[in-house]
């Protein structure tokens, strides 16, 4: 099922598209194209939210990559971990974290899934156990290997998925991540949404040798590259990793996908031309999906223009949410620094101020 | 003098070096089609071609690696760093390597290079994202690190940099790039490790660096109008420190405060303060003060980030209040 | 009190710890069959196996984000890097992971890890494994910064950062590891962040910490036979830094030398100095001084070695000069 | 000729001892012993003025690693670079550095190759392109790029010997280094001396995949394992590696071998057995090439006893030479850290003191 796919990297490469086998439930698979488009309109929210400055910061949107997202989250169990990067909206959204508790971190606000004191970069929600967005690049990468730890030292029945870019292999934090996960046998999936780009940067310019899924063999572990724009290919090679994690066995995934916007908000993205773009658009991940589950009489064209509808309400919500939820109060400044901090922290008296 | 803003007089200057010296090139992330991540080294690509706008993978250990290796053999690298946050991620290379190789080897090795940087909050960039390091390289001997706070600074100072022998952080400033001055026609050096009185005055001194100088400037501008003369040192480099010149200033106004961005403690202020206390302890009538930004990691919301940060408010009160100008107190 | 050594003291906090809590584990490199560079866990992989006592590669980066992310699901690693040398290449996770952790995603994690590593300058290690670096992570707010210079201190602090809930830097120190001294039976656990002061004194306050507190503790010796009285205060922590109980010995004995191993500029002793002015200005007769190791990256001759590093002697001699029982002068 | 050893590593592997063809003069055959034996007793040396507390600090040997040594140095030329590692003794010999130079900076004197700055992990000679012995693992790494872009940058006809150990490959500097040689094409050749351990972890338990020859695919490299216990197989596949390098290619070229003493002059080495030891020792490339030469009738008994004779005067010369050499003069602390500093480095003067 999974192909190795061999392809001019820049050019879209639609796999065979055999008849795809469901076993999902309709229910499962009608959320999983509802849960594709909330993420796409969400981030057309938070396009035009930043360009109203009810957003600040760096912010790094998921268009185009819906079905890497969709394809490995979704078959996560409440026990699984994520450990995701600052292009994490859409990892939480399909963790299943409120559109509303996530606006309302973008907009800076008591009521964001990091009390307003994250921002885009570092969604949480522990509830969930998504263990956040990091903004330095791979910096997210070794802690997977404690939480993969973890899972080992306490015997438990749990995988994680640890989410990074492509540009990021080319850090050394990458190498030892990989490495130690592979001398330890843990129970991590690494998915690399290889969007082709970091930044400005081709993957042919930040890897040696750009088949970033290769190098599963040096680190003792499966890998495998899959088409990113399709997400019932991606899940189930998410389905069979995880299988392999909970035997031992670490995977490493290339899904490839591309982002259809710039590395931020604030990047034109003159790097790549507009015909490139449009190329990789031609073959929408939810596009596709749709047209699967339709040929498939999954979904009809109602239900299509229901989820529009149901998405569309819920981003407004969460924008009305968001923007009713309070700024945090500057005395609030030094709240959540330490736990149970001794007294010695304040600074003493001076006699004469 | 022409005027041009913080971001061109660095480009120039760079610009103007690869000119002069052929053994000068650039390396870094983003540095060439894309132009710098703050557009430092825009079009340079295109007047030096690939091979000395070298643009790197994500690979902030081997950049600087790579700078100080070449500058062994004789090359002049100047590597930029996409901001301080990511330095940490590659600092083993400054530290440990460049910035002891030419004591190490009992000087049979150089290590000329240049790493530039920009340093500081910018706007909503979060915790790991606006962090103030520049103190902890200044701790390491072996290294220089300067700061520069306008545009002509900017440009003297990296062409010194550029044709100084030693390691260099050079230190920019998110939210300075933008900022405009007038900049020396012609060939533009400054010296290295030299303060420079910025404004001079009689009652207090407020010593600042980088962006802070222009608080310190909007500090001073304020409390002329209360009729207080405040003298600004701008210490454009924080190793080698010139002290000499913050504490004549001292010894003169018999008060100061030091201003800067990132965190007090163990902040770049403390030596200052500590140098201050040491050498003008009998001219001081006050403690020496320090306004940084609070000790936290920089939070999102700006209600929070406001919070966070020096204001020069906060400058001007403390002053008024040091010089018993101010009647309430704090 | 039974007397043993820095080590021993160290090894029996890892021991009682694991012995208690089944969420303790060590990591490290060289830490099981080994018994870690230094020794202080030998014998522990024995007594707890291979899956508490985790062998990794030469991955510094890898063993700071391991603890780290386990410490994130509940687990409370202690992980060892053989020298604070070292972590410069693994300081990312530190400083940037662990440190904000908590604060950047607004109180919903904790990263409960403390990182064990020496620092100081062995005999002849030479510039890359001689550095005292600890004042660098000190400037993290969302650290803790232990350092212990006693056995009985070593114990108490160690257990107490093993169950506190806040990333942990502890620093032990390279030539303390065979110094003897006696500790409590029992369960011994210090506060953090409380300084102590390790001798009564008149007329001058020594600050010191780690291994620099026997060198104050000698000159107060030297002092003494001079007839002049030295108190000492052992910091045990950098962050939070106990500044009150410094500036209330100030206070009493109007005089104050920091010493510390390390460089001087940008150093701890920087900010000591600068709290002290600040908060016991009128109480100060004479500027408060630092002794400390050259600003050089240490070399690995003797004679030169000898000539960088601080020396007891110094401290008695500007001790004597600053009480002014100095006839000479300096 | 070069093989792809499979082995049991902890076992030494004789490789076929087909007869060797060499190509080499007498002379340049002759030199290669006398250079294996000098660097074995210079350590025996060193060893015993480390006890006789003439040398201190961290001391690491290469008694056993001589092949490696010899058969990677041997055929560079004088434009060539070398960097190092703190195991570094026997390279900056092979390299042609006088004894009495190298020994006077184990005994930290004035007339040592550092001045007395560096000790045994920091040597250097500039004038033999020597660029130095680091002591942070992997940390020498990334400083070759430097030296292989600057060689590209000039466009000169020079090769970069790149030398680490098995552990540091660990390390994410060591990723970073042959992933930037790889995207750039630079003519750096990386010998990895794989001892087996890394202090006491073999490297099995440091590496997910110990081969780490393999990982040259990964950088788009030539990647390839020689038996570092026979200096010919190691100098034909430097010289191969060599050619590659002129011609754009670089390469990553395991050398298996084994260091007889412990990590350094304090470890006792309890974490293998004897018996291994015994069995490498058996396998010395010392005596296997003086075989190899006795059966090609290139060096007689007689030679073999008069390079040990001069062997030994020569490290007793050394030894006398760094005795009498004066220790620096503690005035030249501050020598050598800047290149001419201002003036501004000095305190001001308080004026009560
Ligand atoms: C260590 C570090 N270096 C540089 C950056 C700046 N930066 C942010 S994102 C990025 C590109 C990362 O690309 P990739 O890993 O492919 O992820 P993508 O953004 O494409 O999803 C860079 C260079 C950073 N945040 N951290
Ligand atoms: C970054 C770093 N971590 C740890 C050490 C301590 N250390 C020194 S040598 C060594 C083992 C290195 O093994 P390897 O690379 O195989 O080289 P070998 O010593 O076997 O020649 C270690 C862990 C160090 N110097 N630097
Ligand atoms: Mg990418
Ligand atoms: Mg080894």
């Amino acid at each position: 099922m999974v192909k190795e796919v061999e392809r001019n990297r820049l050019q879209p490469h639609t796999t065979q598209n055999a008849p795809v086998e469901f076993h999902e439930s309709r229910q499962e698979l009608h959320d999983m194209l509802a849960q594709m488009i909330l993420i796409r309109h969400f981030e057309d929210k938070v396009y035009e939210m930043y360009t109203r400055a009810k957003i600040g910061g760096y912010c790094h949107m998921n268009h185009g990559e819906e079905a890497t997202i969709i394809g490995a989250i979704r078959p996560l169990r409440p026990q699984d971990w994520i450990i995701s990067f600052y292009r994490e909206h859409g990892h939480i959204l399909a963790r299943g974290t409120e559109p509303k508790y996530v606006m309302a971190e973008l907009f800076g606000r008591e009521d964001g899934v990091a009390r307003g004191r994250g921002g885009s970069m570092h969604l949480f929600d522990a509830s969930r156990r998504f263990l956040g967005g990091y903004g330095i690049v791979a910096g997210q990468m070794p802690l997977a290997i404690g939480v993969g730890y973890s899972t080992k030292y306490r015997d438990a029945d749990e995988v994680t998925l640890l989410l990074t870019g492509d540009g990021a292999m080319a850090n050394g934090a990458s190498h030892e991540t990989l490495n130690m996960i592979g001398i330890y046998h843990l129970p991590v999936i690494t998915l690399i949404v290889n969007n082709l780009y970091g930044m400005g940067t081709t993957v042919e310019r930040s890897a040696a040798n750009p088949d970033l899924w290769k190098r599963g063999e040096m680190y003792n572990m499966w890998g495998t590259q899959v088409d990113g724009m399709d997400v019932m290919q991606v899940r189930r090679t998410m389905e069979e990793a995880m299988d392999r994690a909970r035997h031992g066995q670490p995977s490493l995934i290339e899904a490839i996908t591309y982002r259809y916007r710039g590395h931020s908000v604030a990047d034109a993205a003159r790097y790549r031309t507009p015909e490139e773009v449009q190329a990789w658009r031609g073959a929408d991940p939810i596009e596709r999906f749709y047209r699967q589950l339709l040929e498939a009489e999954v979904v009809t064209e109602q239900d299509r223009q229901e989820i529009e509808r149901q998405v569309d309400a819920t981003v407004q919500q969460a924008v009305d949410f968001a923007d009713a939820s309070p700024q945090p109060d500057p005395s609030g400044l030094f709240d959540y620094l330490y736990v149970n901090p001794p007294p010695t922290l304040n600074e003493p008296e001076t006699p004469d101020a | 003098m022409p005027e041009m803003t913080y971001r061109q007089a660095l480009h120039d200057a760079l610009r103007e070096e690869m000119q002069r010296d052929p053994n000068v090139f650039l390396l870094g992330e983003e540095i060439g089609i894309f132009g710098g991540s703050y557009k430092v080294t825009e079009g340079l690509i295109d007047e030096f071609g690939p091979q000395r706008v070298l643009e790197t993978p994500i690979s902030e250990g081997g950049i600087i690696g790579l700078a100080t290796g070449a500058s062994m053999t004789g090359l002049r690298p100047v590597a930029e760093i996409m901001t301080i946050n990511f330095i940490v991620v590659g600092m083993d290379q400054l530290v440990n390597n460049a910035a002891k190789i030419p004591y190490m080897f009992g000087g049979e090795a150089k290590a000329p290079i240049v790493i530039r940087t920009p340093s500081g909050a910018g706007h909503q960039l979060a915790s790991q994202h606006s962090q103030v390091l520049e103190s902890w390289f200044a701790y390491v001997p072996g290294m220089y690190v300067i700061a520069p706070s306008t545009p002509a600074d900017a440009k003297g100072l990296l062409k010194a940099s550029i044709r100084d022998d030693n390691p260099i952080l050079f230190v920019e400033n998110v939210l300075l790039y933008n900022e405009k001055g007038e900049v020396p026609e012609g060939e533009h050096i400054l010296p290295l490790g030299k303060a420079d009185v910025k404004r001079e005055g009689e009652d207090i001194t407020l010593i600042a660096y980088s962006r802070a100088v222009h608080m310190a400037l909007a500090a001073a501008d304020a409390l002329a109008e209360q009729g207080i003369s405040a003298e600004v040192v701008d210490l454009r480099s924080l190793r080698p420190l010139d002290i000499e010149t913050v504490v004549s200033s001292v010894r003169k106004t018999n008060h100061a405060i030091v201003l800067h961005e990132g965190w007090k403690r163990y902040g770049a202020g403390a030596e200052i303060a500590a140098e201050i206390q040491e050498h003008a302890f009998d001219d001081l009538d006050h403690p020496v003060e320090r306004i940084t930004g609070a000790e936290v990691p920089l939070p999102y919301a700006t209600s929070l980030e406001r919070a966070a940060l020096p204001r020069v408010e906060d400058v001007v009160m403390r002053a008024a209040f040091i010089l018993g100008r101010d009647k309430v107190g704090v």
